[in-house]
Formats: structure tokens, C-alpha cells, sequence
């Protein structure tokens, strides 16, 4: 099994597709002799030319809105939107166009495109620069929602994402370029809407995505130092939601903690409180803790950033509250 | 197919069926709305005929164009059978969107109709990329975007015609310029009165033509299309119409000179214009206008007669 | 007291701001001479002039950004997005500009700006017109979120927002500009943050909001016939969110339904289920009931439409889920 | 205050000054980053000091500014002291910011500095609203806007404009045409050579100056200025200028040919140019230079001794 970076994960699947595929090609601001503002794309403009490795202007509604016009002629376009941030400002075309063109045509157009976008805390970018937007598209019937923490899901992901014949909005988390991770040989398409259990366990059930999952790893095993066994399921896919592995962890567990980077207040951990304690409730000995982001928005200063967004710690907190043991 | 940069004497006859029928169609439409049997908000071109028309019979097979909020008659000018588009305009299922578009949201993908969009602006981004899918598999089909005057306000827009300009892509932008959005006149929504300036921002060639002539409407866009179709790069064509009605059906129009919209409809009429033109006698007037009637009525006997869908209908399509 | 269309009351809020504010102004598409697309501003061109009652191109971004300006400088102008759904394209500026720049600006700033929005399902506008986003602005530290559901309510909290001192989103619901309601005489301002209590129940709580309020007090009456009572509470604002006034008639009832027109997944709902589950765990005698918009775009077919979003039928169906009599 | 067009032959030794304060104060800022000391991303403007001092030095009082993610020269030159500054980027209370906003969200609200804003384009239909205050309160005062090329690619850029010119509110568009946005070259993010073109659009007065010479950004400015004042209308100043670093501090610059970057700094130096100009010695300029250096190395001691918010900070100033 080789190894990859998240970084080079992503890279990899986007180049294999490109390779096999001439209606593959990727598009956004920066992603050509820069190699995209996260190095992710670097080295592919050599290999694929300016048609196919697409630099952008500072256009995000139109550079959606021509990946979906693409889409709706057959190909299969890439779109980076550099920040989540600006996911704003391309929200109507992914929002009124993408997700309801097809179902506004009576199913006649498939819209197969991918917007990958990345944000998240930790450099102190400050507050139009790191947000996690997620929990707003999971409001929308029509698109698709990844968020993957692992090289292996985030590249066996892209690639079900880049072959789905629906719009999907692709989450990456910045702080995770740089972690390494064992990869099949061949890249194997992971479906859209499975959980994946990363860490099985009795006591309580952690769901959590992107970065949060990493601290609700090592929170667990803090746990486990404290005798409470932990169970860490990342949904990976937010849309579709694989409801059934979360719920038949919660039955087991009896108690569960769901963690994201977001603001926790309506966040994607609301969606899941609410899905738990409806079809869970008869097993839950405990209320379902969230973690996540305070209500402020990002503020630049180091320790205030820090403070705003959580870590294992609050995970760990949460964990040890359900159990009765704070 | 011969290629033709004017309007065949002979097609005239054909083009004046057309723009007739697009009318009738829409007169009906206003009387059913009124009636109480049409859901929805509704917006007719009456009067707009010709930019549809001409526009749309300049293209070649392959070609593809998206719509507006005012889009009934580009879609029948499009191709698609008014049967269609009367089933969609009652919610049925035999409709051009099979009851899930309406009157804002017509498609007809077979026959190239990309959609009617109900966000001012939302289309032409979705034109430049088709027109980019053209132009990277290296076929020679051309992308036609319609949109009115306000439009030219959004940033979508801008947006859309820098990019398709930048990448030269096989697209054509077709301002049908009626000089109101709803209630707000030109001078009270854009600082310029020749929209035209709007394309030069990008360095877009631009054309213009009056789009109550729609001999003129296309030869104009046959000289878009072509200049579009062979590489060149996309093309703004400015035409300049008419809004005999209110901005949807049922508008009061208290914003507007009630004399404005008469001698408008005097006398820059499109169907008026060619009907003199091609010096069409009342009887011979009379018979076209039976014979498109006829369509309507049985269009509205067509969708009347049409299968609702079933309530749990509404949860089909949403994912392919 | 006299009765005022919900209608005439956004306006006399309006009106009455202004006659009193020289800050005060309005701006938006169409709301001048044509009154606004629901008829909500006719007249006030006439009385204010049209630079307060201030007509707009098609340029939601700017006439967001332009209103958000002038209120760094001090003015209190309140922009009419037309439809919710344009509401994705001021994105950027209502969350990236105004919920942010006070915070920014470490205090230096104050963005008293109201953006007053409407939407709503009921006479097949398509999918592009209708959709119900408050859950979007809810996930947004630095915004106020009001969603008015009576005249009295919408006048007095129209009235707060505009003397707030923070951005407010002002969601208005497209079928209630007709009802009518009595009102104080005076303007009497509602305190933004804090819920209405409609209704008094003992069996179950059902929190509503805009056209979903109305439907469930339908419900409720008709539960009543079935020996359930019912206590109905609107939040109001749903952010700052009166979490104290809904938990604690959760703890009376035991029971609780969450409903809204907007899509059930990942709409406010689920914020407030994870709230009461939280709040409240050990008081619930049955998993919190959601009733919103199925999991669709709207559709254009009126039988279809109605099958989507909910009535006071769903409503009732859940009440009767939650006291077990189903 | 005296009413000038031109900058007064006595204040040019002042305006070296200010630009040599900046240009020390960002080479300081890259060190300082280098030196792994200051979080976040940072953006300097070295070679665009004059951009920033000449617009600044135009402006009345009362006038407001708006900057980009490339902030410090503005903020500098609108006022801000460098301590309070140096402060903000590393993340202190005593920052002009209060350790909020960081190197992209510099603000100086008493000082008129309505903000650096993160989003390209973003803070554009900011300084449109805050000039219709100003008209709509009648104050003679002017708001006035910095952005780069890059940021007329964005539909903000257009709405913002256009609503500007539209209600000729007083505002100012100064777009610091380096000819980079980010990795992209100006041709390949824009279809057309000269920017000024997409003033016209709008119909907006356009003037053009040598971003790299301070008298002449100086002018234009003051002539743009009065001009908004009056009630004539927005002005779009279009500023030819030359980025001489990476886009962010760090940024390799593998897109750029080395040489490009060495070859402008050499001969189109805004400093240089003025301190030709005025036929400064070495040794003058090496006092000016002491001079501000001492200020900048007294910026960071003030940061470095600052005060950092405690993490619960974070949770105030969401709300008013
Ligand atoms: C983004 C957006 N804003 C507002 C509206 C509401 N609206 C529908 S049509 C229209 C006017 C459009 O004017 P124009 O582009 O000139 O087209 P016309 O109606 O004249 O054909 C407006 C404001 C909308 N549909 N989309
Ligand atoms: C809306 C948006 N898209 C993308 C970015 C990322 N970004 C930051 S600066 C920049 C380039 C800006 O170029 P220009 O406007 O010319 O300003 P310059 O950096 O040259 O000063 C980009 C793409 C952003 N900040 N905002
Ligand atoms: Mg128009
Ligand atoms: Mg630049």
C-alpha cells in the first residue's frame, strides 16, 4: 500500500481521472502554474495543459455557474472555490442552479459537476478566510456533500464525487494537506454515503468530520486511559447521511458526541442531534453532546482562534460528561 | 443545410405563422392565467416575438440556448410543440418539464432548450460553460443566452461575458433590451443609455439590431453565430424591443404612461410589421390566424386533458 | 386597538421609522413606484421621496453592500432582498461583511442594517422562488435572525430590527401579507430574543415558525377535539434564540414538535431539537418531532407543491406521534 | 486648509518620508513573518507605497478609505500609527484592530479607514453605501475605494460601480493595476489591455496616472476627489503599478520570470523616483532612512510588549 499525503490524495485522483477520462478537467483561481493556493493541484498544468487545468479570474459565480454549464453538455468538471469563504459568492449557482436543474427539468439534464473547496482554523486567516460552511448545503435537495478527513476517503471520495452524475460540493480541511495516510494501490471509488467507522467502542459513540475526527482520535484514546471506550464514525458524506451506521453505533453505545470544526449552532451536529435522538431515543442514557465552534467569528489573534475552535480536549470534555464522569 | 445570412423570401411566410402563433399562444395563456387555471407567476414577451423568432431560426441543429423568466416564446421558437408548453403551464406531466418547471422553468433538452431560468442572470453563466464544452470537444455548436435590460445589472452577468470573452468561447449574448425591469425604467436602473457599452468592458464584439424586425433580428444573429460559431469568440447582440404588457400577467402598470404601451403596440409591432411587409391581405390574415388559433385551442384541450402528477411525484428526480 | 394586514404592518413599522428618522430609508428592486413585488411599501414613494424610498437595478450584491456601507456611516436603511432565494447572491455581503465587520474591527464598528426578505410556498412560484433559507443566517455569528409570523409580531420586531444596532436578516412569509390582526396602537417595539407563547398546553409543545405557526394552531385546535392539549410557542427570532421560554415548556409538556416550512434537513429544526434533547433530556417522554418541507426543490404542480411542504395535517400527525395516540 | 491640485514642492520630503516609512515598515513585516513571528496570511504592497500615500495624502478629512487584503500601505498612510499597526499583526490588544482583524482586516474606524477586507472585491459596494450616506446627509466628504486588477474580474466590482454612477453618490474606485492577481497574469484573467475600459461600461469618469509616481497619483487624485465632491459623480482612477514582491510574503513565485520583478524594481521604484526627484545625497537619505527604521524597529518592541487578549475575548464584539 502506498503512501500518500491528503494533498498528494486529492492530487492523485483528480490527475487519474484526467488521465482516463477527456471530459474530466479542473477550474479556479490560482490552480495552474501556481499549483492552487494549497499546492494541491501543483504539476498538473505540465501534465494536462491550460485547456484542461483551467486558471480562472476572480469570478466565483461565473466559474461555477460555467462548470455546471459544462456539466449539463456532458462534461464532468472540477470547480475550486478557493475558500469555503467564497462559497458565498457562488452560492447561487450551486444553490438555484446546480441543485435544481435537473429536478426543475422534470430529470431530463444530469449535472455532473464537483466543486471542491477547502477552509478551516489554525493559521489565524482570520474570519473571511476560514469558515466551515457545510451545514448550508446539507439544506439543499439536489447536491451532494462530502468531508473527507483521510488520504484514502478524500481520494477514493473525489473520485465517486467526480463520477456522480450529481453536484456535489466537495469539502476539504486545510490543516489536513500534510497528513500522510496508506492508500490502495489502485485508487477504489468509496460510495457516497457511507459512514466509516474508524475506531470501535461501547461507551459512547463520537461522530465527528475533517479535522474534528483526528481530535476525536486522539480523544478516544485519552479515554481509553480513563476506562471509557469510545466509538469514532466519520459520516464522510453529509448527503447523503448514512443514518443507519450512526444510529446502530448510538443503539450500542448509548450515548454519542458529534464534533466539526462549524459553529456548532446549526451546524452539520444539530442535523445529527436530531436524527439521534428521534430514531435513538429509546437508547440514548445520555442528552447528545456537540462540539464545535463557539458563536464568534474567527478572530485572527492566535489564542483567541484557538479558544473559538475545538479540539480533543472538548471532545474529551464531552465524552467524559456523557459517561457521568466529568 | 444551405447557409443563409437573410431570412428566404420564401420562409417569410413561415416566420410570420410563428411569431402569430407565439402571440396567440400567449393571448391564451393571459385569458387562462385570468381564468383562474394556470398556477405560478407568469410573464409573457407579447410583443417580443420577433427576438425569439429570428434569433432562434438562425440557429443550426446542435445549437442550444437558455432562457428566461420570460420564456414562453423562445421555447416554442425553439421547437418545442405548444402542446408541451401548455401541459407544462397547467402542472402536468406531459409537459416540457413534466409539471416540476412551470412557466419560469422550461426545458426541452432534446431539442436544445438548456432552461428558462427564474433567477435574473442565473443563465448566463451556465452559456458560457456549455459554450466552453463546445469549444474543448471541438464541435461547432454555438451557445445563445437571452436576457432583458435589467440583467445587465447583475454580476452574474458580468461575470459571465468576461469569462466567455477571456476564453473566446462559442457563445452568443442576445440583450432583448425592452427598456424596463418590472416596474423600474432604464434611466432609474442603468447610468448608460446605449447598453451596448456594457460588451465593450470585455472587448466583446457587439451587434445591434432593431428586435421588432425580425428579418433584421436574424441576419443580426446569423452574423453572431457565424462570427461565434467559426472561433472568433462570443457575441453581444443589443436588440431593441418592445413590452406591449405588463411585466407579469396581472400587472397593474401603475408605474407606467398608460399611452406608453398603445402607441407602442401601434406601431412597433412586430407581427404588424411583417404582416405589411409581406402585404398580407385580412383573409389571408384571417386564415393564418384561424389556423395558429387552432393550435392554441387544441394545446389547451391537450393540457386540460393531461395526467396530473401524482403528489409523491415530487420526490422523484431530485438525484439522477 | 386597531387591525392591520401583516402587510400594513411591516409597512407602518416602515413608515412610522421613518417619519420619526431621517436615517432611516428603504431600498430595494421595485419598491418605489410599483410598491415592492408584494405590494408591502405602495404609497410610501409618495410620502418619502425617492431617495428614501430608494429603487434599485437587479445588483443583489450591491444593494446589499450599499445598505451595509451606509450603515457603517451611521444611517439605518433597510434593503429588501425580493425573494429568499436571492438572498444567495448577497451571501457574501450579509455574512462575510455585515455579520463580521464589528467583530473585525474589534469593536470599532456598528452595522445597523435590516435586510428584509420573504419567501414561501402556496402559489407554485417554482423552485427558484420560494425556498425558506433562515437556517443559513442562523449558523452566523455577528447576525440577527427574525422570522415574524403575526401583524403584531412583524410590526414590533420590524421596529426592533430597525433600532438594532447589529445586521438583521427579517424573514416575512409571502402567505400571510393578507391576514389581519390586531395591533397596539402605538408601535410597541418586541424585544428581538425572545419567544411568544401562543397557545397554553399541558401535553406537547409545537414551536413554529412563520406560515407553520398558523397551521399548527389549526393543528392544535383539532388535537384539542382528540383530548391533546397543546401549547404552541413561536421563537420569533431565532437568533439570539429564547432558548429559556421553549425548554421550559418542553419541561411541562414532556413533548415536543419543531415546525417550519423550510426543508427539514438541516433546517432550524434540528437546532432546536439539539437544544431540547440537551436541555431537556430528562423530561422527554418521546423523541422531538420535526415537520418541515420534504426533501425536495419545490415543485411547479400545485398537488405537488402542496405535498411537499407541510400543513397542519403533518403537524397534527406528529402531535399525535408524540403523545403516542398516532 | 489650503485647496491644492498639485503636492506642494515643501510637503515631497514628507511624502518620501511616509513612503520610506512604509516600504521599511513591510520589509520589517516580511522579516518579522520569516522569522515565524507573526501569524496568518500577509500580503505586502513594496513597490505600491506611492498608490497609497498619494490617494491618502488627497483626502480631505472626513473622507473615508476602504482597502484589499493588501492593506498596510493604506492604512499606514491613512493615518494609523505603526505601533498600532505592527500591534494588529501580532494579534494584540493594543493593535488597530484589538487583535480582531489581523494583516486583512485592518481597521481605523476614528481615522476614517472603513477597513481591509479579505474578499477581493468585497469591500467595494461598502464605500458605495457609505458615499450615499454622505449624499443623502449632504456632508461634502468622499469614500473612496483601493482594489487590484484581479478584483474587476468580480461581479461586486461591476454592481458596486455601477449602483455608484447610477446615484453619482461621491465615491472614488482606485484600482492599483499591478498587472497580477495572485499567479495570474492580467492576460490571463482579463480579456481586454486597458481596465479603464470597464469604467466606461458605466459611464463613469476615468482617469489614469503612473501609480509609481507620487505626484502624479497625487493629482489625479485630488482631481478625482473634487470631482466626486462636487456632485458630479463617481470617479474610476486608473493606476498603472508594479507589485514587486510575491503575492503573499513567502509566495515562491514560481509563475513569475525572475527577472521581471528585479528589472521593475530597478527602474520603476516609487522611491527611488522621489528621491531623485528632490536630488536627495546619500547621506540625507540615509538620516531619512535611520529615521524611519528607528520607527518601524520601535513598532515591533510595541507589539512585541503588547498585550495578548485572553482566549474569552474572542466571545466579545459580536454583538453591539
Ligand atoms: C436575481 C433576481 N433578482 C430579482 C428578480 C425579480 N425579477 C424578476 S424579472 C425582473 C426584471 C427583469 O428585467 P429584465 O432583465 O429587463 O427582463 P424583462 O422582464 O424586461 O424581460 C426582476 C427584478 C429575479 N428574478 N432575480
Ligand atoms: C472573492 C475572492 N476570491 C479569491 C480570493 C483569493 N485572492 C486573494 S488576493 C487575490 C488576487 C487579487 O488580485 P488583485 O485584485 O489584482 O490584487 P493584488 O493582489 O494584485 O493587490 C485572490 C485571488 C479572495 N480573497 N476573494
Ligand atoms: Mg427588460
Ligand atoms: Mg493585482
Amino acid at each position: 500500500m502506498p503512501e500518500l499525503t491528503y494533498r498528494e490524495a486529492v492530487r492523485d485522483a483528480l490527475s487519474t481521472a484526467m488521465r482516463q477520462d477527456e471530459d474530466v478537467f479542473i477550474m479556479g483561481e490560482d490552480i495552474a502554474e501556481m499549483g492552487g493556493s494549497m499546492g494541491v493541484t501543483a504539476g498538473m498544468l505540465d501534465e494536462f495543459g491550460k485547456e484542461r487545468v483551467r486558471n480562472t479570474p476572480i469570478s466565483e459565480m461565473a466559474l461555477a455557474g460555467a462548470a455546471i454549464g459544462a456539466a449539463m453538455q456532458g462534461m464532468r468538471p472540477v470547480a475550486e472555490i478557493m475558500y469555503e469563504d467564497f462559497l458565498t459568492l457562488a452560492a447561487e449557482q450551486v444553490v438555484n442552479q446546480a441543485a435544481k436543474l435537473r429536478y426543475m427539468s422534470g430529470g431530463q439534464l444530469t449535472v455532473p459537476v464537483t466543486f471542491r473547496t477547502q477552509g478551516g482554523a489554525g493559521w489565524s486567516p482570520g474570519a473571511q478566510h476560514a469558515q466551515q460552511l457545510e451545514a448550508w448545503f446539507v439544506h439543499i435537495p439536489g447536491l451532494k456533500v462530502v468531508f473527507a478527513s483521510t488520504p484514502e476517503d478524500v481520494r477514493g471520495l473525489l473520485w465517486s464525487a467526480i463520477y456522480d452524475d450529481n453536484p456535489v460540493v466537495f469539502f476539504e480541511h486545510r490543516t489536513l494537506y500534510p497528513i500522510k495516510g496508506d492508500v490502495p494501490q489502485e485508487i477504489e471509488p468509496i460510495p457516497i454515503g457511507r459512514a466509516r467507522v474508524h475506531r470501535e467502542g461501547e461507551d459512547v459513540t463520537v461522530i465527528a468530520t475533517g479535522r474534528l475526527l483526528h481530535e476525536s482520535l486522539k480523544a478516544a484514546e485519552q479515554a481509553e486511559g480513563d476506562g471509557i471506550s469510545v466509538e469514532v464514525v466519520d459520516p464522510r458524506t453529509l448527503q447523503p447521511l448514512d443514518e443507519e451506521t450512526l444510529v446502530s453505533s448510538v443503539k450500542k453505545t448509548n450515548r454519542a458526541v458529534v464534533a466539526h470544526e462549524a459553529v456548532t449552532r446549526m451546524g452539520f451536529g444539530a442535523e445529527v442531534a436530531a436524527v439521534l435522538q428521534y430514531q435513538a431515543f429509546d437508547w440514548l442514557d445520555a442528552p447528545i453532546e456537540r462540539v464545535g465552534a463557539k458563536f464568534a467569528p474567527l478572530p485572527f489573534a492566535p489564542v483567541m482562534e484557538q479558544f473559538v475552535v475545538p479540539h480533543a480536549e472538548e471532545v474529551l470534555a464531552a465524552i467524559k460528561r456523557t459517561v457521568g464522569k466529568a | 443545410m444551405e447557409h443563409r445570412t437573410t431570412l428566404a423570401k420564401s420562409d417569410l411566410h413561415d416566420v410570420l405563422r410563428e411569431m402569430l402563433l407565439i402571440r396567440r399562444f400567449e393571448e391564451k395563456v393571459e385569458e387562462r392565467f385570468r381564468a383562474g387555471e394556470l398556477p405560478g407567476f407568469l410573464h409573457v414577451a407579447i410583443g417580443q416575438e420577433a427576438s425569439a423568432v429570428g434569433v432562434c431560426r438562425a440557429l443550426e441543429d446542435g445549437d442550444v440556448i437558455a432562457s428566461t423568466h420570460r420564456a414562453h416564446g423562445h421555447t416554442l421558437a425553439k421547437g418545442t410543440h405548444p402542446n408541451e408548453l401548455m401541459a407544462e403551464l397547467y402542472g402536468k406531466q406531459e409537459g416540457c418539464s413534466h409539471g416540476y418547471g412551470g412557466s419560469m422553468h422550461l426545458f426541452d433538452v432534446e431539442r436544445g432548450n438548456m432552461g428558462a431560468n427564474a433567477v435574473v442572470g442565473g443563465g448566463l453563466p451556465l452559456v458560457t460553460g456549455a459554450a466552453l464544452a463546445f469549444q474543448m470537444r471541438g464541435e461547432p455548436r454555438v451557445a445563445v443566452a437571452f436576457f432583458g435590460d435589467g440583467a445587465t445589472n447583475i454580476g452574474t452577468f458580468h461575470e459571465a461575458l468576461n469569462l466567455a470573452q477571456l476564453w473566446t468561447v462559442p457563445a452568443v449574448f442576445v440583450l432583448e433590451d425592452n427598456k424596463w425591469a418590472e416596474s423600474t425604467p432604464e434611466s432609474q436602473h442603468s447610468p448608460i443609455r446605449d447598453l451596448s457599452l456594457r460588451a465593450k468592458a470585455f472587448g466583446m464584439k457587439g451587434l445591434k439590431a432593431d428586435g421588432q424586425d425580425v428579418e433584421a433580428v436574424y441576419k443580426a444573429a446569423r452574423q453572431a453565430l457565424d462570427h461565434a460559431r467559426s472561433g472568433k469568440g462570443p457575441v453581444f447582440l443589443h436588440l431593441d424591443c418592445v413590452r406591449f404588457r405588463g411585466h407579469y400577467i396581472g400587472d397593474p402598470q401603475v408605474y407606467r404612461d398608460k399611452d406608453e404601451a398603445r402607441r407602442l403596440a401601434e406601431t412597433r409591432d412586430p407581427i404588424t410589421r411583417l404582416r405589411e411587409k409581406l402585404q398580407l391581405g385580412d383573409d389571408e390574415f384571417a386564415d393564418l390566424d384561424t389556423e395558429v388559433t387552432e393550435i392554441v385551442e387544441a394545446s389547451v384541450e391537450f393540457a386540460k386533458a393531461g395526467t396530473d402528477p401524482a403528489p409523491e411525484d415530487a420526490l422523484k428526480n431530485i438525484y439522477a
